[in-house]
């Protein structure tokens, strides 16, 4: 495991350039500049519609110092797709690797289908979904990743809802059961881990899958600085476990000395901010424990007991 | 500006875009303080967090949208923010 | 020549194209033309990349993605496949791709049918991509080769699609001329981008266009189009130059000198018009080869010493009429304006168009011509015993 | 030109058999058309197939409604397909089965020829697969096609024994029903 | 009166419509509607099946279900989600479920524009639903509960769009009349289809038509957008009745008496257009509020006394003229030909239309009353600087 | 576990009615008899494009005895999500179930985004993939089910092919890993075990799942007499285990006895015929041997050993 | 026949469609060998296999494509296919 | 015809502001309607929202090139964004600074009124959200809506304490500006 250490100007290769349009203290922002630092210049990028295209490509800005391409919203592994087909057939697959960098919505509900078929076909394309648990770009209406208790634009809270009831889908587990040789979870408030990880994704041969949590500060409402703290608070509560699968085996999980109760994580943003107002929303949050104690026994969480 | 066909831009472009001008509060360092851990390098979102050995970590006010978590990372305590004058 | 089956000799001529990646999705009745190109792979007499995809939209989107990568891609659909990959369609167009496809017609859902019609490629007529439509079998198989050159232009850089009656073209047994991979050589260049996604030249593709730009964009996709006519005929002629074939550049008359009468369409009932009108001193038949680009200037030429107009199709626009039909008329008004235009819809969803139904048109075509219009359009061949 | 339409069941190669008799009367050098009524049989379930033959390129593409011919693979279908609707007066029609014309009482003024394909297919090919069989029977009932073309067609599309076997039995119904003999 | 948001007004159509399926796909600028609903359900103020999708391809299938086992169902969508739910649209109007939509203006992609343009809608014109364009908020409002009316009649069972400007009205705050629920309930009876799934009565549903029959079902489809012309205007009438509002039936004209000079056009651009035209004796507006069905013989009649038409749209058909253009040329062809027709192409992907824009296509249309015509169509407001 | 026996006339209900126009002997048309029988009358079932669609529906004629309903190739789990939405807004949802039967490829390729909604959004529906691993409607193009070594019209066997590369998707555990409640795999070769399976799945409250194997005389190029026997022989050689996830976890095995080679299976179809003819197919068949072989690993399917 | 809207169809009417005319070999049942396992109702594709009390297993010859599955399944042998004559 | 436009940054309430002022106009009898500059920013970029208030119904749909007047709720807008473009002769630009007007030394022939917004927000709101301040000292300054009007909509859309304190918020800008102080 290579460990990554930024030592000044020179060494950063700065591949996601300043002037993007992301909001101030955008997660997502972060994460890409670090995947690009991992990454390198030797990869192009497929974009999807969604929050980080639209910040970073207004004609004729673009933030990308790689080569880049957006075409929809559903079809990034298929653009990726046929990037690498066509980089194959023209006999230059050496000189560059795939990589597919899309929200969660692009991922796990617009594009599932071409996604799907991007893993079966076996593709050799990094994909990352940064998982910022709504549709940001297009006002916080919630996706298949919107956690329950969350208040999204489309599943509010209000008089007789509590916000998104459905579980958020399991991407990983969904790669694995596509037999998806590398996949892991990362996030944004593990900068360094998440190198580490893009690395080895794009080192991998055929698809690999990263999803990767990154606080999104005016969907989750809360302040533009606490965008990596509460990144971590996910992680340290349970609720976002890290962990690596390698063929099919779960290694290198993520432990934790001393697990957080998820209210830590719950009462720093806005979005869930009705389950300590409303009526009844105790219970609800009984039920977010109850996940993230289920994801310790899943994972083997807790350092100890 | 002519248009390029198909909306195909030049890389690195949107440096013209000056984002400092988004900011309301903005980051100031306390050298002294500084361990150089480069958390503040690491997570600001628009790479505005530069470092040199001569001038040590210092900020590009021409894009620092001012969020502030260069301060919240710091390991030293060594960032803070104050209200932008213009 | 040799008598071989119509997706047979689409396929050879893709084969003959060399193109780097193929990618589509199988549907009735595109289906033995990507059937064949798999089997040309397995047995090693192409090599390309052929990308087995989950949909048509991803189909479009392989082709995108290996287009925008220097790459020279081809696909095939019809019908809901067609109508899955629409929004791909306008983006290949919008980012200035020269994917080219055979688009095979067939009948749009529901009620399901796997029959021809036009409704489906008529239907993308705003999409941005140039439209060919072919009469025959060799035609299909020329106007493959004819796309790539005026699609992969540097004037032009536009998608294209070749149209190609389902069934009765593609699962036909006629004698063709198949293409020699040298003369396809020689007449076409390989595929030469200005731009591509490379990490030697780090672009970005697929900006989105703020108000104050978008509409110059369309405007440039509005004049490559301009441009793309003359690149039609051009290639036309140098086709014909170079294979000693020609099916017209935008449009193509038959027998139109003295006509009184004109029947204007597309596709394959062409062939079996001409049968009939081979009988028939003052009828004459305009084949309109590229609906998009629209031949307006040819159109009013062709027709303006006509008398009557029937305009022939296979599609119509529910609440409307056939979309040929006012294109047609669009194209006249302002400038031909002593003629009558007759439209007919006819084919829709594989109902067979015996000779009989040509002898109709042109008998109501006379009808007009003698007594003056009633009824604009009217569906010919319609069952009334089951309405 | 002359039209033929082609009665048998989806798997029985009522297409290809088109489609060779289409090739091999090119290869006479008359112009040809095959193509299938298109549906979506399946096996087992009735189909049909067409072909024209002519001097002048054919450009016609409507469905075949008066047939010059008509042949008939799967004598299990009569009763079953109206395979002599629209059959020109003078016409002939080809069935496959072990009984003679006379047998069949089919009413109408066409000829009526048949062949016992089923046994020839099974003797010689050693499958009760007749659509080349039939071919023969065509080439030598209509002229329309030559011998040689449609059993040098047919030894290029299946190789080695497989065509030779084929071939054999293409000449066999050939024989037979050029001696004007219903098998 | 109240001032709101166009989508709040829109929304608030929509519950008092009672549906028991929403369900919808967001995207710019058709959010803030589905948003409002969303609210609505949250806050139990509508008691409804809201079926948070995996897409728009899958919000329209949703649609047809539910509509199909006699439910009322509502969505809404915008250019990119309108143009991935294409195959659905045709689907839904071929099996003739009366599902309403709210098709949001904008245009679409490539280059990617969350801006207005009528691309979009415009490009579905074949697609079998009925597709009225509102000019304000007040009116696709009212429109929307006078579609179900509209969609639902047993003579008509057709899905029908509300096309309505994206930004410019979804995002605007005017004063509107809200529908009281309980005058919409007199005003709207429940759904109440002929055929439903049921298990009392086993239907099945979507069958595929052989080539024997499909050319009838397509009859069938264009005989109800006939009779849907019809109903158009009756329950516009009866709109007016009951709440007294009215925007005209296929069409509405402004100024048309003694106008020499009509401007055609649908959307929002007419609430400008009035503007200036007020101060121009001469200037006459004629609205298409029914793009599907169209109003052939209304348009005819409008605009036989004109001597130039201008015809006003914010979508062109790549490689030919604007589809408006096109059709009102067609309807007038063989009927009015004594009239110039003019074709404007402006505001694509939100490029705004100033009042200036207008008062120039109306000087066109003089030069070319006075002086004859030159070019027939052309971009309006395009920055030459940037091409 | 109940048991059905077909006592004769009056108690076999005939829900799919003669008449189809599926080929002689095909699995499908036997897998959707016995999935109505099991299931009765209340039920609304919604089929895609494909075989099963085209032999039941050429109107004005149907062989369905319980409401059915086709609309496109891709949507069946939207559509399915739609009637379910409607009945329970109408208030029938007492009425019937919602029952979705549909090919492989409808299931796993171009339907695959809307069936990972339909499990994400939890409708009560149960979804049953009947897999002739290609697109047998169209002429056997493979699909992402086509086993690796077959001959389909788009993967053929050729002088440098073997047909088929990719493995199979494995649905039931992208099923499972999308948390559905009850999944299976079940054969038309297990008549009763597939009824049961049946049953079970539509008594489950919320989205269940069963991928079905169901051979195709035609596609897989056998004598139609023999679509039960060959059936049976792809769950006998442990290419097609049998087996029940409830809430996450395998249950009810099949085990065998003595499981069989796979050339067993290989060599009575035609679509394979070419492993056993050209060069180098042992090579391709060892490696299906080892996926038997590795299923029955998985899934401890041998009874001995 | 008139269409209906949609192409909505009444339920089980593919029973006009006699696909027995599709069969080339018939099958017949040696009633002395049944021992009533019923396989061949469970897996004849077409509903073909009929049985009553007083006839036992019979064939509706209307239906049967002759495709052999329920001879195949026999699990008394008692089923066999012979040549369709016609 | 009067036209209002209001500079400000993403999340800071300016569409919210020409809202309400719309719905307050529309109380006072006029009528109003109120868009945002249609745009894709995000949060902390600058923004802009239009608002026309008439005596007759409003028709036209353009955006606004030439406003009466200009609002700008962010003082650090200043040198960033172009507020002054297209604004009328005579026509009005309030800024919330605290600085006077003379001090910004801003060149034209509209009218110059500040007020600073800010510190009034904090200190009566107690967070620094303007956009409701503002809407007082547009009250005072241009006449075009009632401060009764105004509101009486705030309290309707804030309940409780919050719309108090908004309201005392709005009255003590339009006070002081009513008074023609530049605060
Ligand atoms: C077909 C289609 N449907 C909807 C949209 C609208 N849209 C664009 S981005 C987006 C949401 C993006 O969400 P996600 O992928 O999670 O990325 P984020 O914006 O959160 O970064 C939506 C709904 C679209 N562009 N195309
Ligand atoms: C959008 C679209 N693409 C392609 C088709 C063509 N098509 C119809 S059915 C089918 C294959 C069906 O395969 P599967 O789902 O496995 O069912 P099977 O026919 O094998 O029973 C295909 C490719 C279609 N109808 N619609
Ligand atoms: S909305 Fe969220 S994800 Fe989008 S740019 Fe802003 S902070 Fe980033
Ligand atoms: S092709 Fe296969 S699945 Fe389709 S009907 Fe025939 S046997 Fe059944
Ligand atoms: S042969 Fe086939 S169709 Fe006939 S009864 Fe037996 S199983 Fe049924
Ligand atoms: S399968 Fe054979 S033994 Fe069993 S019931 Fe049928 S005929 Fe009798």
């Amino acid at each position: 495991m290579g460990v990554y250490r930024f030592e000044g100007g020179d060494t950063v290769k700065n591949l996601f350039v300043s002037g993007h349009r992301a909001c101030a203290g955008c997660g997502m922002a972060i994460a890409v500049k670090l995947i690009l630092e991992a990454a390198g210049e030797d990869v192009i990028v497929v974009s999807p519609t969604g929050c980080l295209e639209i910040v970073s490509s207004p004609y004729p800005e673009t933030s990308w110092r790689v080569p880049w391409i957006h075409s929809l919203f559903e079809n990034a592994a298929s653009v990726a797709s046929g990037i690498e087909a066509g980089l194959k057939a023209l006999g230059r697959k050496h000189e560059a690797k795939v990589l597919a960098i899309a929200g969660d919505g692009a991922t796990a509900d617009i594009g599932m289908g071409p996604l799907s078929g991007m893993f079966e076909r076996g593709h050799d394309i990094t994909y990352i979904c940064y998982d910022n648990e709504a549709y940001m770009n297009t006002g916080v209406q919630r996706s298949s990743m919107t956690p329950p208790g969350a208040s999204a634009t489309t599943s509010p809270a209000g008089k007789v809802s509590f916000g998104e009831i459905h579980p958020k889908k399991d991407l990983a587990s969904i790669a694995v059961a596509h037999g998806v040789g590398y996949v892991a979870t990362a996030s944004v408030g593990y900068g360094l881990d998440l190198m580490r990880k893009v690395r080895r994704a794009i080192d991998h041969d055929g698809p690999s899958f990263i999803h990767l949590h990154t606080s999104c500060c005016t969907g989750w409402r809360h302040p533009s600085s606490k965008t990596i703290e509460i990144s971590r608070l996910a992680v340290l509560t349970g609720l976002w476990p890290l962990y690596e699968v390698v063929d099919g085996e779960i290694t290198d999980v993520k432990r934790l000395p001393k697990r957080l109760p998820v209210e830590d994580y719950l009462k720093t943003q806005g979005r869930f901010s009705h389950l300590f107002r409303m009526e009844g929303g105790e219970e609800i949050i009984r039920r977010i424990q109850a996940i993230a104690d289920a994801n310790a026994e899943r994972f083997g969480l807790d350092l100890e007991g | 500006m002519k248009l390029r066909i198909g909306a195909i831009a030049d890389p690195g472009t949107s440096i013209v875009n000056r984002t400092g001008g988004w900011r309301s509060e903005k980051p100031l360092i306390d050298h002294s303080l500084c361990i150089r851990c480069f958390n503040c390098i690491l997570y600001c979102p628009d790479s505005a967090v530069k470092y040199s050995e001569k001038e040590g970590i210092y900020f590009d006010y021409d894009f620092c949208k001012g969020c502030g978590i260069c301060a919240n990372e710091c390991s030293g305590r060594a960032i803070y923010m104050v209200m932008e004058e213009k | 020549m040799e008598v071989v089956e119509g997706s047979y000799a689409v396929a050879h001529a893709v084969k003959c194209c060399r193109p780097h990646v193929i990618s589509a999705y199988p549907i009735t009745p595109q289906t033995h033309i990507v059937e064949n190109l798999a089997q040309f792979v397995a047995d090693g007499e192409l090599e390309c990349e052929f990308v087995p995809v989950d949909s048509e939209h991803s189909a479009m989107s392989v082709a995108l993605g290996a287009s925008a990568v220097g790459a020279r891609a081809y696909s095939a659909s019809t019908s809901q496949g067609l109508a899955l990959m629409w929004e791909v369609l306008y983006n290949v167009s919008g980012m200035r791709l020269p994917v080219v496809m055979t688009a095979v017609n067939r009948a749009l859902s529901a009620p399901l049918s796997i029959w021809n019609d036009q409704q489906d490629t008529v239907g993308a007529r705003d999409s941005g991509w140039i439209q060919i439509y072919v009469e025959d079998i060799q035609e299909a198989h020329d106007a493959l080769i004819q796309a790539y050159r005026i699609a992969e232009s540097r004037e032009v850089m536009l998608p294209a699609m070749i149209c190609m009656d389902g069934f009765i073209l593609t699962h036909t047994y006629e004698p063709v001329v198949l293409a020699e991979q040298e003369e396809t050589d020689d007449f076409l260049p390989p595929y030469d981008p200005e731009y591509y996604l490379t990490v030697e030249r780090p672009l970005s593709f697929g900006c989105f266009a703020e108000p104050d730009k978008f509409m110059e964009f369309r405007y440039m996709q509005h004049e490559a189009m301009e441009r793309a006519r003359f690149k039609i005929k051009e290639v036309a002629d140098e086709f014909e130059r170079a294979f000693g074939r020609y099916y017209g550049d935008l449009i193509q008359g038959y027998n139109l000198d003295g006509a009184q009468i004109v029947l204007v369409t597309f596709g394959s009932i062409i062939g079996t018009m001409k049968e009939i009108v081979k009988h028939e001193k003052d009828v004459g038949i305009l084949k309109i080869r590229s609906y998009r680009p629209f031949p307006v200037k040819e159109v009013r030429e062709a027709l303006k010493d006509a008398r009557v107009v029937a305009v022939v199709e296979k599609d119509f626009s529910a609440g409307f009429e056939g979309a040929l039909f006012s294109d047609v008329k669009a194209a006249l008004y302002n400038h031909v304006s002593d003629l009558k235009l007759l439209g007919f819809v006819l084919g829709l969803g594989g109902r067979d168009i015996p000779p009989e139904d040509i002898s109709k048109i042109i008998e109501r075509s006379r009808v007009v011509m003698d007594q003056g219009l009633k009824e604009e359009w009217e569906f010919i061949g319609l069952r009334g015993e089951i309405l | 030109m002359k039209e033929l339409r082609i009665h048998g069941r989806g798997g029985q190669g009522s297409v290809t058999a088109a489609e060779i008799l289409a090739v091999a009367a090119f290869r006479d050098g008359k112009f040809s058309q095959a193509f299938p009524a298109f549906g979506a049989e399946r096996r087992g379930a009735p189909v049909m197939a067409f072909l024209r033959i002519g001097d002048e390129p054919i450009k016609i593409r409507s469905q075949v409604y008066e047939p010059d011919y008509v042949m008939v693979q799967d004598a299990t279908l009569i009763g079953i397909v109206d395979f002599m609707k629209g059959l020109k007066e003078d016409g002939i029609l080809i069935i496959n089965t072990p009984k003679s014309p006379d047998e069949l009482g089919l009413d109408g003024n066409f000829r009526v020829r048949t062949i016992n394909a089923t046994v020839i297919a099974k003797e010689i090919i050693g499958r009760p697969i007749v659509n080349t069989t039939m071919m023969g029977a065509f080439a030598a009932v209509t002229g329309e096609v030559s011998l040689n073309s449609v059993i040098d067609v047919v030894k290029e599309r299946f190789s080695g024994e497989v065509g030779e076997k084929n071939a054999r039995a293409i000449r066999r119904a050939y024989d037979l029903m050029a001696k004007g003999e219903s098998s």
